[in-house]
């Protein structure tokens, strides 16, 4: 076994990953509220007025980068689940449970933020565009993830069945953001998608690119607080656990 | 190899047509939930003939995730499940032969019986066989796909709306192909294109499905 | 040969046994003893390989049960808590369908013949929910007259057996260990089988490791 | 860019702030759940440790 594989194998044991996380949070905390900062003051400040949607159009600046980590997210949960389930290390299960909040979150968000910005641009609250129904869609399949996690009482049982959701999830995703695609421009003719027209300036898109690392950071400090969590939730009994300083204290 | 299959599929078979009420329970619940819909729209025939697609597609969809429950729930209770998962065949050509068997009952009906529900909304007949024929290739990949959310959430209380939740989003791509196709072919464009889309899918759910609804079995009958 | 290597098992975040090890030969019982709840049924199914181990391994034929699944299945015949039997279905239906799939083609005779054996003279075509439980048990031990399978595994056979079914039931298992089969199981009565000689016993949850 | 004008978003004030508002105070209340969730187990589980130390000191 080379030396990397056996240590990369050290922190995969809740003990030794439990301090790690506890070191690791406020770091990617502070990383995510100063990229959230500059991406802000970029958002409102430096990047142009849309010739055509004036100051409305600064809603992507929120809705772009809330969809991407949506996405991201739920592909890191699987891949956490696949990793799980292949060796069997209960931490990554923990893992993929603690992201699902936030990914659910991020896709409400998308879903909020782009209905918000929809109402101006197109008169509608909710529009049949492709990429907004996936959104929809991904947020029932975060439901049925979280939902099924909350109905099992065994957690390890709860792992795996979660693992193996998420698994048929990712493989679905393709098909159903392809499946939606072809019903929309079915049903609605190439109807101008919601990102379509807006003239991708440079700042704009370098602004989407630090709000999206800002959540990034955001949702791995949250994840591995929340971690943090189960690993006490789930290892209560174990000695390791006692000893730690804040609960003796 | 195949033997402990056709063992189940005559099974099952066999118990439902002992136990006949469950066949028609599914049925009758298509039949109504296509029948109530002209009573809350309006008789008008044209816009009958505009949502019949839609209607007779989510209508098989939830019959068959209805009857995804028992699909599984009885044999977990008796204890036949574990003896499936401990047979010398390999556990996904036992899923297979449950699921067909479970098509066989609560599918086929449906399929059989959507032309005759046609004629409530008027449909010519070209578009009824493009009905009956995407209904034939997609209620399959329904039930396939449903079998996985039926092994997840074995033995767990409030199982039936864990299950819609779980599987619904995993039925979409399904409708849209399914009622697509026949939307397509009542407005001239050919539905040539969704009734492939759906055969490719239903291939893909037979292909993957019964691996993930076995370990999804092997993981709850633990 | 069945071999178990250090066996520990958590079920809901608690550890009910680990460091577990044994060996059982042909001709040999395994009895396992222990309170409620000491994870007797959990051993027996993990044996079986229902449930995965959080250590360790259970080897059969020298092969770690979980890579040659198929061929250790082919073998074993487990008869659990659940009666395994189909209501709606005869005691001879069920018996033949139990039989098919585990790999034995059963013919209309063998298992009325099977049936009779079990003292369910009269009650072999009725459906089985009709049956008392004493009655379903025997449908489903039926199965042992007609197994090949060298080992058995049998949690709490003898529940619900009247005294004659109970020697039945015993004759059953001493021919089968006499034919070079193995037995592990777990009951609560009395059990004169063979001689000590061939007889294991294994106390769960009274002590870490199990004591054979 | 003074602030009125700043405030008024060129007439979208309510979309531009439904949006980045609502935004913000998730990604601040999730935090603090999360953190919430954090010290009921903590507590919860040195309640437990006092509990088993005096049953059997």
């Amino acid at each position: 076994m080379s030396s990397r594989l056996v240590n990369w194998f050290h922190f995969s044991s809740p003990a030794t990953f439990y301090p790690l996380a506890g070191r690791l949070v406020p770091i990617f905390a502070v990383i995510a509220v100063i990229l959230i900062a500059v991406g802000l003051y970029l958002s409102f400040f430096v990047a142009p007025t849309d010739y055509k949607q004036g100051e409305g159009y600064r809603i992507i600046f929120v809705h772009v980068p809330a969809a991407w980590m949506s996405m991201f997210i739920y592909l890191v949960m699987a891949f956490w689940a696949a990793l799980g389930l292949i060796f069997n290390t209960r931490l990554s299960m923990m893992m993929a449970q603690a992201l699902a909040p936030t990914g659910a979150l991020f896709t409400f968000l998308a879903l909020w933020t782009g209905a918000f910005w929809g109402k101006p641009m197109w008169g509608a609250w909710w529009v049949w565009d492709a990429r907004l129904t996936s959104e929809l869609i991904l947020f029932f399949l975060y439901m049925g993830y979280i939902a099924l996690q909350g109905a099992i009482d065994d957690t390890r049982r709860a792992d795996r069945a979660g693992a193996i959701l998420l698994l048929v999830g990712v493989v679905n995703i393709p098909i159903i953001y392809f499946s939606v695609k072809w019903w929309n421009t079915l049903h609605q003719g190439a109807s101008v998608s919601l990102r379509g027209d807006v003239s991708m300036a440079t700042t704009m898109l370098v602004t989407m690119l630090i709000m999206a690392l800002g959540f990034w950071a955001y949702s791995i400090a949250v994840a591995l607080k929340r971690v943090r969590c189960i690993i006490l939730e789930r290892e209560r009994d174990a000695g390791w656990v006692g000893k730690l300083p804040e609960i003796r204290a | 190899m195949f033997e402990a299959m056709t063992v189940l599929i005559r099974r099952d078979l066999l118990l439902a047509l002992r136990r006949r009420s469950d066949v028609l329970t599914t049925l009758f619940f298509f039949v109504i939930v296509v029948s109530l819909f002209p009573l809350g729209i309006g008789p008008e025939l044209d816009t009958l003939r505009l949502i019949a697609p839609g209607v007779f597609w989510v209508a098989a969809l939830l019959a068959s995730m209805l009857a995804l429950e028992k699909l599984f729930a009885g044999d977990f209770e008796d204890g036949t499940l574990e003896q499936m998962l401990l047979a010398p065949e390999p556990v996904f050509v036992l899923v297979l032969g449950k699921v067909l068997a479970h098509w066989l009952i609560t599918g086929l009906p449906l399929v059989l019986l959507s032309p005759l529900l046609g004629l409530q909304y008027d449909l010519p007949g070209e578009t009824l066989r493009v009905m009956v024929l995407s209904l034939l290739l997609g209620t399959p990949a329904l039930s396939l796909i449903g079998a996985i959310g039926a092994a997840l959430t074995l033995g767990l209380r409030g199982g039936g709306v864990l299950i819609s939740l779980l599987v619904l989003p995993l039925y979409i791509p399904v409708l849209i192909f399914g009622a697509g196709a026949v939307e397509a072919n009542a407005s001239g464009l050919g539905a040539a294109g969704h009734l492939y889309m759906l055969g490719a899918i239903l291939l893909l759910a037979l292909v993957a499905a019964p691996l993930a609804t076995a370990a999804a079995l092997r993981i709850s009958a633990e | 040969m069945l071999e178990v290597i250090d066996l520990e098992c958590i079920r809901g975040d608690r550890r009910l046994f680990s460091g577990l090890g044994f060996t059982l030969g042909p001709g040999e019982l395994l009895h396992l003893q222990g309170h409620n709840g000491s994870g007797k049924t959990t051993l027996m199914r993990m044996l079986c390989g229902l449930i995965a181990p959080a250590a360790g391994e259970v080897r059969w034929q020298g092969e770690n049960i979980r890579h040659a699944r198929e061929t250790f299945h082919r073998d074993l015949l487990y008869a659990g808590h659940k009666s395994a039997i189909k209501g709606d279905l005869t005691g001879v239906e069920n018996l033949r369908i139990a039989c098919r799939l585990a790999g034995i083609t059963v013919d209309e005779r063998h298992a009325w013949d099977a049936l009779e054996r079990m003292g369910l003279r009269g009650h072999e075509d009725l459906p089985a929910r009709v049956l008392s439980q004493g009655q379903k048990k025997r449908v489903t031990l039926a199965r042992l007259l007609l197994s090949r399978a060298p080992l058995w595994v049998l949690d709490e056979p003898f529940t619900a057996l009247d005294r004659a079914a109970v020697a039945f039931l015993e004759d059953v298992i001493r021919r089968h260990l006499a034919d070079g089969g193995l037995v592990v199981l777990t009951t609560h009565q009395a059990v004169s089988l063979t001689d000590e000689a061939h007889v294991k016993t294994l106390k769960l949850g009274w002590k870490r490791e199990g004591d054979v | 860019m003074n602030w009125s004008e700043f405030w008024h978003m060129g007439g979208y004030a309510l979309y531009v702030w439904a949006s980045f508002g609502v935004t913000a105070l998730l990604m601040i209340a999730e935090p603090l759940l999360v953190g919430g969730r954090c010290r009921n187990v903590r507590r919860r589980i040195a309640r437990l440790r006092r509990l088993q130390q005096e049953e059997n000191p």
